[in-house]
């Protein structure tokens, strides 16, 4: 498992997209791509937890496997990731008002976003080290964004077209998603 | 008399386009395109071609009577949807599987967002992008053109029991001792053998048993003579195949060994099939100037990207879908200039007056003033 | 999962009461998770062992119980010992022995990139004949109906009854560099003819076990007669 | 051409090409004979009515003023003929909603000679005095905007002005008034510009002309007197290279800024007809009372620009041009922006430069044609002179987001040219949608 | 008496099969709903150890409901959810490894599943412990059947097999897609279109 940090930030920009080839967020997803204003931030403030969550992961996992306490692996990074987001979000602020505003709203929704928990999990489970880690929470967050981004304008167009009454809600996000999952197959590979 | 009199708002008279027309003179440019791809590869070709077409014809038809999308058949959209599908699988194309992409083709890249004009995605390439990932196999399975016996005897795959899979053709090449003509396409012969073959060969579909879609030259061919009548907009495969050409021809510069010649990459593929008739969809593509630009440039830039650098031989399909996908972003971020939003007192253009020092400025000398279109002779004393 | 978890003591409730409730709170699913742990801890064990034989055994069809090695960055090889950490760049593999005690084969595991994302592959190595014998899938994400004909392709698994990884006259790599060849060309014993239309995956595979051959038995074969008797 | 005016560097990016169908461009202009009745509406021009001094009964002569300004912000009526006032009543206008009108039942003998007149010596006149002349005169600008043209010339307080720009591109198909007006009264023209230049003091004049009008220029050139600083300047022809933005485009390469007008860029723009009838009617002293206007169209069988007086009822044009009596439409103005009217009782106005009739069979050509939704051909944004992008605005108005039209996609610049309708090959009546948002938009900010 | 109680109780259990569904009705819980229903098994799976710890923890919030300040009762959800998470996941490694490998992370990202947080807060923080394991059971049975009805189509087109069981003989051409991340997408589209487009028919014959 050499993959350079290169190939991991593609593979979870594109190849292994969080959310449309790993399925890790969808809740966000469907829920906050009908509008491009939201979407954006969401998607930078998910990205932001996910590299602290990643971070706190690391730090975590090299703890418990010193103490030999692997089997309460789950339980502690639920609750470390979701103190420290609180933790960023205090402090958040306190010192970057600006910050706060354009990405506070988003921060409580995100704690138990399961890309967030999921990032941790893998990350983990394939044994990255510190660059490696980093690289792909960053990546996963881009990729959450890129296709949270994509998703909400064109739900954005959609809302001018005449979308039939039976399709429209979940059902048409759920086909959206599904053909934009369509294309992202493409990049399959691309990080090799 | 006054009984007689209509209300209508302006303008009363209106330019000499209308979708029908669009629509239908598409099909007629495709025509040849098809006609090249049943003389290539004979009955099996034809019969995928009728198959798919009837397909997202009677879909379409379903989903305009059960009142889920507007158009009509008339609209002849639905029938360049299947003549696209049609051209972008191979000859051999199971025909039960035809008929699952056509449908998925216009139900779930159509009917399901209202249908001819809301669409987000190529309906064509939904349900080749579609059939891609269900049929990874028979998609990839083409067969050399040109075979005797072509007008004949069908490929046996076309001719697969429904939901069953299809029967190898190179045991029937082998019966026929053909077995030699095998069918990898160029680019998988490139991406996994190393072999490049010869663009002039690509470009024409001429040369000898190969596997390939329909000819590129023709293809370019048919697409100027819609670009020439205004049924396309020329900008869209001039960005895609400048895009894609100079990507590819960076890379082939840059490690002559690894990359194949730029024309080999313009030209193999569905590369041109894909600028010319798929990116150029009116209604996926973007309508702002600097939009379609970037559209195009997206598209070849990807396409490029995807051939060299992932699993998979061919991307201009998922280049297409992507670009789709992002057209909604594309047009956002590139809405035209209003007209007097950046204006300055600077002259943008060259004009025959200035603004600054009137009277007195040298362009208005009397050569500048009296226009080039003004008989000379007959100039008029300005004195 | 909308949901905020309250860091911030809040003045209602006195902060023993919130102490008290989650210190009974981690008390009682403490004791749940360790108890569960304890309680399934020899039944994960078996599992992964017997998980673990059945994948050796599968490329080493003689070898009837197993043995895990490590061979240490200096050529040392060692038997591992419970689940300790591993040395930073010990390479493991397993030794299969017959019922006779008698070494039959060496399972090591091998990974290379794929078309979709790693294949991971367990291969069998014969001292005898200093080839591949058998080769397992321990994981991949390969496309269906392409990529996994490498588990099912009768002709494609023929590859692996004898693949050639004879050493160097100097031990230090292969003599031969394995190689995934386009299908239908295999001439040479250390050649893998690939699957036609799922190149990349069989090229992954004929990379795999290159990659870790080649780190491998350069270091192995020269201590390969300490184990030769199940120790 | 599309891809050759882009880097000539003379006109404006966008615009369309509709058929010119100039048919009467050739044929001088004819007088028309007065109708028995002449209908004068109060409110001819853009602003407050005029106010009627007239009494039904009463007899007034050709020229005489009927309805004087009502404030600066108004324009006064002359009478059109002799004869006798015999209503002040509501008459059906063009723009939909009768108003009032003074009905003059036109005598028998009547001459078409103007016999009101209060000639004055134009030089001896100070600007501020010419302008109050041409508020006298009743003036507006006749291309079709009706704007009152005293209020043009009259730079404000703090604002300088230096060149003015004469408008003579007529650039709406069919229509050939201004084109005749600049070959036949080209010394009116000249005339009228030195008074104008004298009014508000620019310093130059620039004359604009489509290139398809190379017979008006040469004789506006051969006009021009001796070491006048007037230049006649060819501009490509292109729909709506009339409109004022377009033409400053063309001329002198800038953007008048969006929400600004021309004179923020000191530049005063008339329309070439208006300057024409100034040069006659300020030194003669008299008032408008007739007009030059092209009757013409596929239902007209003696097409032509007709010199006719102001309130002719268009049933008796249109009798007296031919026009048979299965026409279906009739329309002010030209085919890109002219209005349909209802009632053939409809007098003509001041703001009046052509009536076009259509037949039966280009109606049912165009009520065959059936509406799609939008595929985003990006023709109209193409079209769009004022680069808007009616594509998305179309979508919006059809989901009726009429503050997003506004606010995020400059709505309030549109000027209604009818180049986005008129390239829709799926024919959503664009313009119309963009009407309707714009009014409703108007009565939101007004609430 | 106790059959208004039973009919009660009733009520509670029928409230997540079918009126709060939580794939069909209230679509929670997208992430394990997708990504492990490429088989009927796994579905099953997958429902079965969701359930179990709906249940358990249900049954532990309600149980600690009456000391559980409001400040902190977040924290103590999440805690309780991940020990019966972490218990089966240990349930499942002890079972069948190859199950455990066909979820892969998705066991564990149960602890994120809204539906269970959704339980403890809305039901089972508010009732006594057997009503909300009972409607905890209805709502694990729900989830289930959601994941079932994904994974037998999946299953079905994907690999022609049910259970494992071939349907169409060895000649079947699976449709791979079903299998691949766009088509879990695809079939629960459909299946919420078909829903969708039966309120509808319903409604429409209402008013008639």
């Amino acid at each position: 498992m050499s993959e350079t940090a290169f190939q991991i930030f593609v593979n979870a920009l594109l190849a292994n997209n969080f959310v449309l080839a790993m399925f890790l967020g969808l809740c966000p997803f469907l829920g906050v791509s009908g509008r491009l204003d939201t979407a954006f931030p969401m998607g930078l403030a998910t990205t932001f937890v996910m590299l602290v969550a990643s971070l706190c992961a690391f730090g975590l996992n090299l703890l418990l496997g010193h103490l030999h306490l692997e089997f309460l692996r789950l339980i502690s990074y639920i609750v470390i990731i979701a103190s420290a987001v609180q933790l960023v979000e205090m402090v958040m602020k306190k010192y970057s008002p600006v910050l706060f505003r354009a990405l506070g709203i988003y921060l409580p929704l995100i704690t138990t976003n399961c890309a967030v928990l999921g990032v941790a999990l893998f990350q983990t489970a394939r044994e990255y080290d510190f660059v490696q880690a980093m690289t792909f929470s960053f990546g996963g967050g881009a990729g959450f964004t890129l296709a949270l981004v994509l998703m909400a304008s064109v739900r954005e167009r959609l809302q001018l077209s005449n979308v039939p009454d039976v399709v429209q809600g979940t059902a048409l996000s759920l086909m959206l998603a599904g053909i934009l999952s369509l294309s992202f197959m493409g990049f399959a590979g691309l990080g090799g | 008399m006054s009984a007689t009199i209509e209300i209508r708002s302006a303008p009363h008279v209106k330019g000499g386009y209308s979708v029908e027309k669009i629509m239908r003179h598409v099909v007629y440019s495709l025509l040849p395109v098809c006609a090249f791809f049943v003389f290539q590869y004979g009955i099996s070709a034809l019969a995928s071609m009728v198959v798919i077409t009837a397909t997202c014809l009677l879909t379409e038809r379903f989903f305009v009577r059960t009142g889920t999308q507007s158009g009509s058949i008339s609209d002849f959209s639905a029938t360049i949807t299947g003549l696209l599908l049609a051209l972008s699988v191979p000859p051999g194309f199971p025909l039960w599987m035809g008929v699952v992409t056509g449908f998925i083709a216009i139900a779930l890249g159509k009917a399901l967002f209202g249908g001819i004009g809301f669409n987000v995605f190529n309906p064509a390439l939904v349900g080749r992008a579609f059939a891609q990932a269900a049929f990874p196999t028979a998609i990839a399975s083409y067969t050399a053109s040109f075979l005797p016996g072509r007008f004949t005897e069908f490929i046996p795959s076309s001719l697969a029991w429904p939901l069953m899979i299809p029967p190898e053709t190179a045991e029937w090449l082998k019966l026929k001792q053909l077995d030699a003509l095998a069918g990898a396409t160029p680019l998988g012969q490139w991406k996994f053998e190393g072999i490049v073959a010869s663009a002039v060969d690509l470009m024409t579909s001429l040369g000898g048993h190969m596997a390939v879609g329909p000819s590129p030259l023709l293809i370019i061919a048919c697409g100027a003579y819609l670009a020439s009548r205004r049924f396309m907009d020329w900008r869209i495969p001039a960005a895609v195949i400048s895009s894609a050409g100079l990507v590819a021809s960076v890379l082939y510069a840059y490690n002559p060994s690894h990359f194949p010649n730029p024309l080999f990459t313009l030209f193999s593929g569905g590369l041109m099939l894909g600028a010319i008739y798929m990116a150029t969809d009116m209604v996926t593509s973007p309508v702002t100037s600097r939009g379609v630009w970037i559209y195009g440039g997206l598209i070849g830039l990807l396409t490029v990207v995807i051939r060299y650098f992932s699993g998979l031989p061919e991307g201009v399909m998922y280049a297409i879908l992507f670009a789709n996908a992002a057209m909604p972003l594309i047009e956002r971020i590139s809405q035209p200039a209003v007209f007097g939003a950046v204006a300055t007192k600077k002259a943008r253009r060259s004009a025959a007056f200035s603004l600054e020092t009137p009277a007195s400025t040298l362009r208005e000398s009397k050569d500048v003033v009296i226009p080039i279109k003004v008989v000379s002779n007959n100039q008029p004393p300005k004195s | 999962m909308s949901t905020e978890i309250p860091v911030s003591v809040s003045k209602t409730t006195p902060t023993v009461a919130m102490v008290r409730t989650l210190g009974l709170v981690s008390a009682v699913c403490g004791l749940i998770i360790v108890g569960a742990y304890q309680s399934t801890f020899d039944a994960v064990a078996d599992n992964k062992r017997i998980a673990l034989e059945r994948a050796v055994f599968k490329v080493i069809p003689a070898a009837k119980s197993i043995v895990e090695f490590l061979v240490l960055p200096g050529g040392a090889i060692e038997k591992k010992v419970g689940a300790s950490d591993t040395a930073v760049g010990a390479l493991k593999f397993y030794a299969a022995y017959d019922d006779t005690g008698k070494l039959a084969g060496i399972a090591a595991e091998g990974s290379a990139k794929g078309y979709a994302d790693s294949v991971r592959l367990l291969y069998g190595y014969s001292p005898d004949c200093q080839c591949i014998v058998g080769v397992g899938v321990v994981s991949m994400r390969e496309t269906p109906g392409i990529g996994d004909k490498i588990l099912v392709d009768k002709a494609y698994l023929k590859n692996f009854v004898a693949l050639d990884v004879k050493l160097n006259a100097e031990l230090s790599a292969l003599a031969n560099e394995v190689k995934t060849v386009k299908h239908g060309t295999k001439t040479n014993p250390w050649q893998i003819d690939a699957i036609a239309g799922a190149t990349i995956t069989s090229r992954a595979v004929g990379r795999a076990i290159n990659d870790s051959a080649q780190a491998l038995l350069p270091k192995l074969v020269p201590g390969l007669d300490k184990i030769r008797s199940k120790p | 051409m599309s891809l050759l005016s882009y880097f000539s560097g003379e006109a404006f990016e966008r615009g369309v090409h509709p058929a010119s169908c100039k048919f009467t461009a050739g044929q001088s202009i004819k007088r028309m004979p007065f109708a028995r009745r002449l209908v004068v509406p109060l409110l001819q021009h853009i602003g407050k009515p005029a106010r009627s001094i007239v009494r039904p009964g009463q007899e007034v002569v050709r020229g005489e003023l009927i309805a004087e300004a009502d404030g600066w912000m108004s324009v006064p009526h002359h009478a059109p003929a002799t004869g006798v006032v015999e209503a002040i009543e509501l008459r059906p206008t063009a723009r939909g909603p009768w108003a009032q009108a003074i009905v003059i039942r036109v005598h028998e003998a009547a001459t078409q000679e103007v016999l009101w007149s209060q000639p004055r010596d134009m030089s001896a006149l100070a600007p501020a005095e010419i302008i109050k002349a041409v508020q006298e005169t009743g003036m507006v600008g006749l291309g079709g905007a009706a704007f009152p043209s005293h209020i043009k010339m009259a730079v404000p307080e703090g604002a300088s002005v230096h060149t003015l720009v004469v408008n003579g591109c007529e650039c709406e198909p069919y229509l050939t008034c201004d084109h005749r007006m600049m070959v036949e009264h080209a010394r009116d023209l000249m005339e009228g510009i030195r008074h104008v230049m004298r009014a508000t003091g620019v310093a130059r004049t620039v004359i604009g002309v489509e290139d398809n009008k190379m017979d008006a220029v040469l004789a506006l050139r051969a006009a021009v007197p001796a070491g006048a600083p007037i230049f006649v300047q060819d501009v490509p022809t292109k729909y709506p290279q009339g409109a004022e933005k377009m033409l400053i485009m063309a001329l002198f390469g800038v953007e008048v800024p969006a929400g600004k007008l021309p004179l923020s860029m000191g530049l005063v723009v008339l329309n070439v007809g208006t300057l024409a009838f100034l040069g006659r009617l300020l030194p003669e002293g008299k008032g408008l009372t007739e007009r030059v206007v092209t009757v013409t169209g596929p239902g007209v069988a003696r097409p032509g620009d007709y010199r006719m007086p102001l309130g002719t009822p268009l049933s008796f044009v249109l009798d007296y041009a031919g026009a048979p009596a299965e026409s279906r439409q009739v329309i002010l103005g030209g085919p890109m922006m002219g209005q349909a009217i209802a009632s053939l009782e409809t007098p003509v106005t001041k703001g009046v430069s052509g009536i076009l009739v259509l037949r039966k069979e280009e109606m049912t050509a165009r009520a065959a044609e059936k509406l799609y939704p939008c595929i985003k051909c990006g023709e109209c944004v193409q079209a769009c002179p004022m680069g808007l992008n009616p594509s998305t605005l179309g979508m919006l108005a059809a989901k009726r987001e009429y503050s997003v039209m506004g606010e995020n996609y400059h709505l309030g610049d549109c000027f209604e040219c009818g180049c986005c309708t008129y390239v829709c090959p799926s024919n959503i009546p664009l313009v119309q949608q963009f009407r309707v948002a714009k009014q409703i938009l108007r009565e939101k900010a007004a609430a | 008496m106790t059959t208004a109680v039973q009919a009660r109780n009733f009520d509670e259990f029928m409230e997540g099969i079918w009126r709060q569904n939580p794939v069909f009705i209230m679509v929670l819980g997208m992430c394990p709903t997708l990504a492990v229903t490429v088989s009927a098994v796994n579905a099953l799976s997958m429902g079965v150890a969701t359930s179990f710890v709906l249940i358990c923890s249900c049954a532990l919030v309600s149980l600690m409901r009456n000391v559980t300040p409001k400040e902190v009762r977040i924290a103590v959800y999440i805690v309780i959810i991940a020990t019966f998470v972490t218990v089966v996941d240990y349930a499942i490694q002890a079972i069948s490894l190859a199950l455990y490998d066909a979820l892969g992370a998705f066991i564990q990202l149960i602890v994120v599943n809204c539906i269970i947080l959704g339980r403890a807060e809305a039901h089972a923080a508010k009732n006594p412990p057997i009503t909300s394991m009972i409607n905890a059971a209805g709502m694990g049975i729900g989830f289930t059947i959601g994941l079932l009805s994904l994974g037998v189509v999946r299953e079905i087109l994907g690999a022609g097999t049910l259970f494992g069981v071939s349907l169409f003989g060895a000649n079947f051409q699976p449709w791979v897609i079903m299998v691949l991340p766009p088509g879990g997408f695809f079939v629960l589209g459909s299946w919420l279109l078909l829903f969708s487009w039966w309120a509808r028919r319903k409604e429409v014959a209402k008013n008639v």
